[in-house]
């Protein structure tokens, strides 16, 4: 047992220190490009910037929520009930929740900003405050006591109900008439009106966040994997104690 | 043994769920006062009969959720403090049926709570009400309720089974809850005319209930099995 | 009874559970720390042992109520790891707890879980009158019971289920002495159609009479005594 | 048996009620989202600070009202459910030592509740409130939950002895309490300075808070003995 | 253990129960219909009959928790038709159910009984010793114990009562046979030092050995046997 947990101990692999390093590099392009070369916005001035972390947050809140989804359902589905989708799906909530807690945090910011307030009873914040604590929820329903194979179950099901919020967060602005703003970048008609810098340093921002998003994912499920290691060898010596019970009496 | 079909099954769970509540009366005798205390409170509270038709609808939604934690704790904990839940367990019998004898139950308890509220509100808060609203009133009712119904037991299962569980309910359940309670409050206050709203914009909502009613249908039959077993 | 109760003819060479090397853990405590052990059709199993052995433990798992953490566990040719689902349409099963709904009488429970697993009136009419509940008690609320009274009711519902494999837990305490009698008639007539029973019990003597085979459960080991 | 004093009995018993509490979280996991349900929706639901401070008060205390149903049912619950009461009252210790052990008990789970729902409501409905109010408040906080802590022990207590009767709780508890709501909020909303009500006016309703915690801690250390005896 | 334990000598020729024609009604049902019948101190007295018998009734009436609705009944001197309450200090009930919580340990449950009754942490000690609690179990919360394991902390808190008169109702269901053995020794001992037992049981071999006097409970009226 020791001996496998030597030999996978270490979390990283080559593969993510290449992603680490080109995370590095987008990301600083992001910072530069973003705090340096994009103009002012001509009504929200220097405040916009924070868009190019706002709004990938958010977006790839929504990314790790979908791929909790989908590795729900790989598990649940698959034949063999492969405990690994259960860690993507777990590590990818973990991520997706740090996103969300930032999109808040980012947002009542700006909100501060433009509105003059912290937060504002507003349909898009309201149903994404409503998201974040539905994750909350799925990571308290992870911590729950039982086995591996009932926490697994269990979260899956949560996780394939909860991704459909998301939809209601997209179309809150829609659905209500929202002091938000609206969709200007993923909007049904396509034609996106923005300064074409700004829109790229946007887009730079997402796939930074997306690297950021895996990278994480990647190293969080391998510590899961350890942890669950580390749960049987201490088992083991729990067995070595009941059965000694039993001698005794 | 047998097989049973699923009609069996969810008549049966469905019969057992109503007849408890009919020797407990835990509905009538507990919630309901509750209820029907927010709706008091407020006119009350706010003597002013322009803002309490405003707020009639959200009134009448909001005690419906909060009753609906009740009557689902309530509704869990009389088939868990004798082991009934395992037993239902060990039985074999299909689950999705209990889910929806139990959701259908839940439903029925929510209209029953929900007719006396809705005249509450027309009562205290002088809401005028025409013939197209009532249509809409009731389709929304209902929608609302079922849809409820069904969330409510789908989490009343998870966090049925096992020690802990129970305070993990309102956790889950808020945030899935809240699009019912947005919808369902916008088609009231249509139906109400408050704030000069038309009828026709509550259709719009109802749409948005049935399909989470949907939702919650199909998903909690396919889910509630797996859940409630731990 | 009929046929459709026993062992199909195919698979009567077949053990009813087959355990090897089981573990099963309440958050991280092994209950059960490798227990091997099989019941072939036909047989009554007394599972005896001290307090806190794991005979509930063993008896929940075999109704596919509890996730095995290691080993292999079979019962009536489902695997427990795999599936625990399969097995509870043939399994029936009697806890520490009656399993029994407190505001409803007793007739009303049995109609319930009756129609639940299919059992026929007449069966339950059966069940009810042997267990001794027929007349005043049916029409009693449960929780106007008396403690023997209750696990009579609870063993009724077992009754009517007809199942291949019964695992009852206790099942003596509380009954007085004829309930008991009444109790050991109906496990060997239910052997005698073909059902196995798996039991767990500290009224040694009256077990060790009534059972085929005995197992000692100890430190969540089982072993042949 | 040695005679045990009345402290000994009154603290074991608060002790035994507050790491229940500690243990199964009830009141962090199972009120306060429910009772912060009531402040966030309502601000959702009358998005206007105008009416918001107006009800704010009555918000808080509505609030803290629902969940003192829940806590009293919860607090009686962990002694019936698997007959600590009876043991309790065959223990021959003296009830009205029990019933104060568990009335502070839970004033304390009151209080730590109010905390939170008042900082929430300053948060939200963006009340100021200055010093004055703030001492006022503090007074009007302890004072009612007092009085709460001591009805609600005493209906539990009424209430838990025997079946059916647990129904019955809210029932006798609404008419009893709804002073302490008046009191409470009018109190709160002369601190929070709501519709210009000057802090001085709350003093008064502080006057019968503590003339209702009075009463009932007297009326119920008498009245409790007798009534938990079926 | 001390003499303030045992009966007091003055009162020591006058019966410690004297029931006489009582009825006890549950709603409209009376559960114990005329029963006459009387303890001597020191004596270990058995109630054994049918389920439903009454027998559970008499035990919590003897308590003083149920009011007594025809005859004369003295316990300890008390008159329960005057006053239930001043019974409760001088007697010990175990009951169908356990009265723990289930979210303590079973320490803390421990030491909360013990503290209501003005035990000694060393009497705890020994109860919990006694009861095999101690160790791990005695961190343990009451909701991850077995049953048996239960059964013993809802014993070891009445041990530490050390009342005058113990009333029990099938204390030996659920325990094992050691544990069995251990209570009999209790209750030996218990009544060596004083106390009178009266005790519910449906282990009739082993109650009959332990008991000194055995009474018929039946529909509600009580006879020698
Ligand atoms: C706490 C406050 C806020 C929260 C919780 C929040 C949340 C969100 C979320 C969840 C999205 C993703 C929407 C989607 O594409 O589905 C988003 C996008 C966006 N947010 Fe915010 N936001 C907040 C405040 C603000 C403020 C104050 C502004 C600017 C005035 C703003 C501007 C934007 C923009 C421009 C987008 C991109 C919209 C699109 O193209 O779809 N947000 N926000
Ligand atoms: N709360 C109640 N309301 C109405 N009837 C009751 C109630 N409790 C018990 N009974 C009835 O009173 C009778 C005596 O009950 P009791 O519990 O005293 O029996 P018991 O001798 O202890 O039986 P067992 O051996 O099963 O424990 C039973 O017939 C029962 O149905
Ligand atoms: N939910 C739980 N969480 C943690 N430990 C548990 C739980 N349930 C039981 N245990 C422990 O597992 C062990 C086995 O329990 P089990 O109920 O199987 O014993 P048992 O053999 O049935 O005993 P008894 O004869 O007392 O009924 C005990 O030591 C007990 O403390
Ligand atoms: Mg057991
Ligand atoms: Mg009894």
């Amino acid at each position: 047992m020791s001996l496998v947990l030597q030999k996978t101990s270490p979390t990283g692999t080559r593969a993510t220190r290449v992603i680490g390093v080109v995370t590095i590099l987008v990301m600083a392009w992001v910072v530069v490009s973003g705090l340096i070369f994009t103009p002012q916005d001509v009504v929200q001035g220097e405040s916009v910037r924070i868009m190019y972390v706002h709004v990938p947050s958010a977006w790839i809140a929504y990314l790790a929520f979908i791929v909790t989804a989908v590795a729900s359902a790989g598990w649940l589905f698959g034949k063999k009930h492969s405990m690994g989708f259960d860690r993507f799906a777990g590590a990818s909530a973990e991520v997706g929740v740090m996103f969300m807690a930032i999109t808040l945090i980012t947002g009542s910011l700006w909100g501060r900003l433009t509105w003059g307030e912290f937060w504002q009873w507003d349909p898009r914040l309201t149903t994404t405050a409503f998201l974040f604590v539905t994750y909350l929820g799925y990571l308290a329903v992870r911590r729950l006591e039982g086995s591996k194979e009932q926490r697994a179950r269990r979260s899956a099901v949560v996780a394939m109900l909860a991704v459909l919020e998301i939809p209601l967060v997209h179309f809150s602005v829609v659905l209500w008439r929202s002091l938000h703003q609206g969709a200007t970048v993923l909007n049904p008609s396509g034609d996106v009106k923005m300064d074409g810098l700004m829109l790229f340093t946007l887009f730079s921002g997402v796939v930074g966040f997306t690297l950021v998003f895996v990278w994480l994912v990647l190293h969080r499920q391998r510590t899961m994997l350890l942890v669950d290691i580390a749960n049987s060898q201490g088992l083991d010596a729990a067995i070595a104690t009941r059965r000694a019970e039993g001698v005794a009496s | 043994m047998k097989s049973v079909t699923k009609s069996k099954v969810i008549s049966a769970v469905l019969l057992k769920d109503l007849r408890i509540e009919l020797r407990s009366r835990v509905l009538t005798n507990q919630v309901l006062p509750f209820a029907g205390l927010v709706l008091v409170m407020f006119a009350f509270a706010l003597d002013n009969d322009d803002v309490l038709q405003r707020v009639a609808g959200g009134l009448v939604w909001l005690a419906t959720l909060f009753s609906l934690f009740i009557i689902v704790q309530r509704s869990f904990a009389v088939d868990t403090t004798d082991g009934a839940l395992d037993s239902l367990r060990v039985a074999g019998v299909d689950l999705s049926a209990v889910f929806f004898g139990k959701a259908i139950a839940l439903a029925v308890k929510l209209v029953a709570l929900d007719v006396v509220l809705v005249c509450g509100a027309l009562l205290l808060y002088r809401v005028d009400l025409n013939l197209n609203g009532l249509v809409l009133l009731v389709t929304c009712v209902i929608c609302a309720t079922t849809g409820l119904g069904f969330v409510g037991t789908l989490y009343g299962g998870l966090t049925a089974g096992a020690k802990g569980r129970e305070t993990l309910l309102p956790l889950l359940l808020l945030p899935v809850v809240a699009p019912v309670l947005i919808a369902a409050t916008r088609a009231t206050e249509a139906a109400f005319g408050s704030g000069g709203a038309q009828t026709s914009e509550g259709w719009a909502w109802i749409g948005l209930l049935t399909v989470f009613a949907a939702v919650f249908g199909v998903g909690g039959s396919l889910a509630f099995g797996p859940l409630i077993d731990e | 009874m009929s046929a459709a109760n026993g062992v199909a003819p195919g698979v009567a060479h077949s053990n009813v559970i087959e355990f090897a090397d089981v573990v099963i853990v309440y958050e991280n405590f092994p209950a059960v720390a490798g227990a091997t052990f099989s019941v072939a059709p036909g047989e009554i199993v007394l599972l005896q042992g001290p307090n806190g052995a794991g005979k509930t433990t063993l008896l929940r798992a075999c109704a596919g109520l509890l996730p095995i953490n290691r080993g292999d566990a079979r019962v009536l040719n489902c695997d427990l790891r795999l599936d625990r689902y399969a097995v509870r349409t043939k399994v029936g099963l009697l806890g520490h707890a009656n399993g029994l709904f407190q505001d409803l009488t007793v007739a009303e429970n049995m109609s319930f879980w009756s129609r639940l697993v299919g059992a026929s009136a007449q069966d339950v009419a059966q069940a009810m009158s042997v267990m001794g509940l027929a007349d005043r008690l049916s029409e009693t609320r449960v929780a106007n019971l008396s403690a023997g009274q209750r696990r009579r009711c609870a063993l009724a519902t077992l009754i009517v289920r007809r199942a291949q494999l019964w695992l009852l837990d206790e099942p003596h305490a509380g009954l007085d002495t004829q309930g008991r009698d009444e109790l050991d008639r109906t496990l060997r007539s239910a052997r005698e159609a073909g059902a196995t029973v798996v039991f767990a019990s500290h009224e040694i003597d009256r077990a060790q009479k009534l059972a085929t085979r005995c197992l000692t459960v100890s430190g969540g080991v089982v072993s042949e005594s």
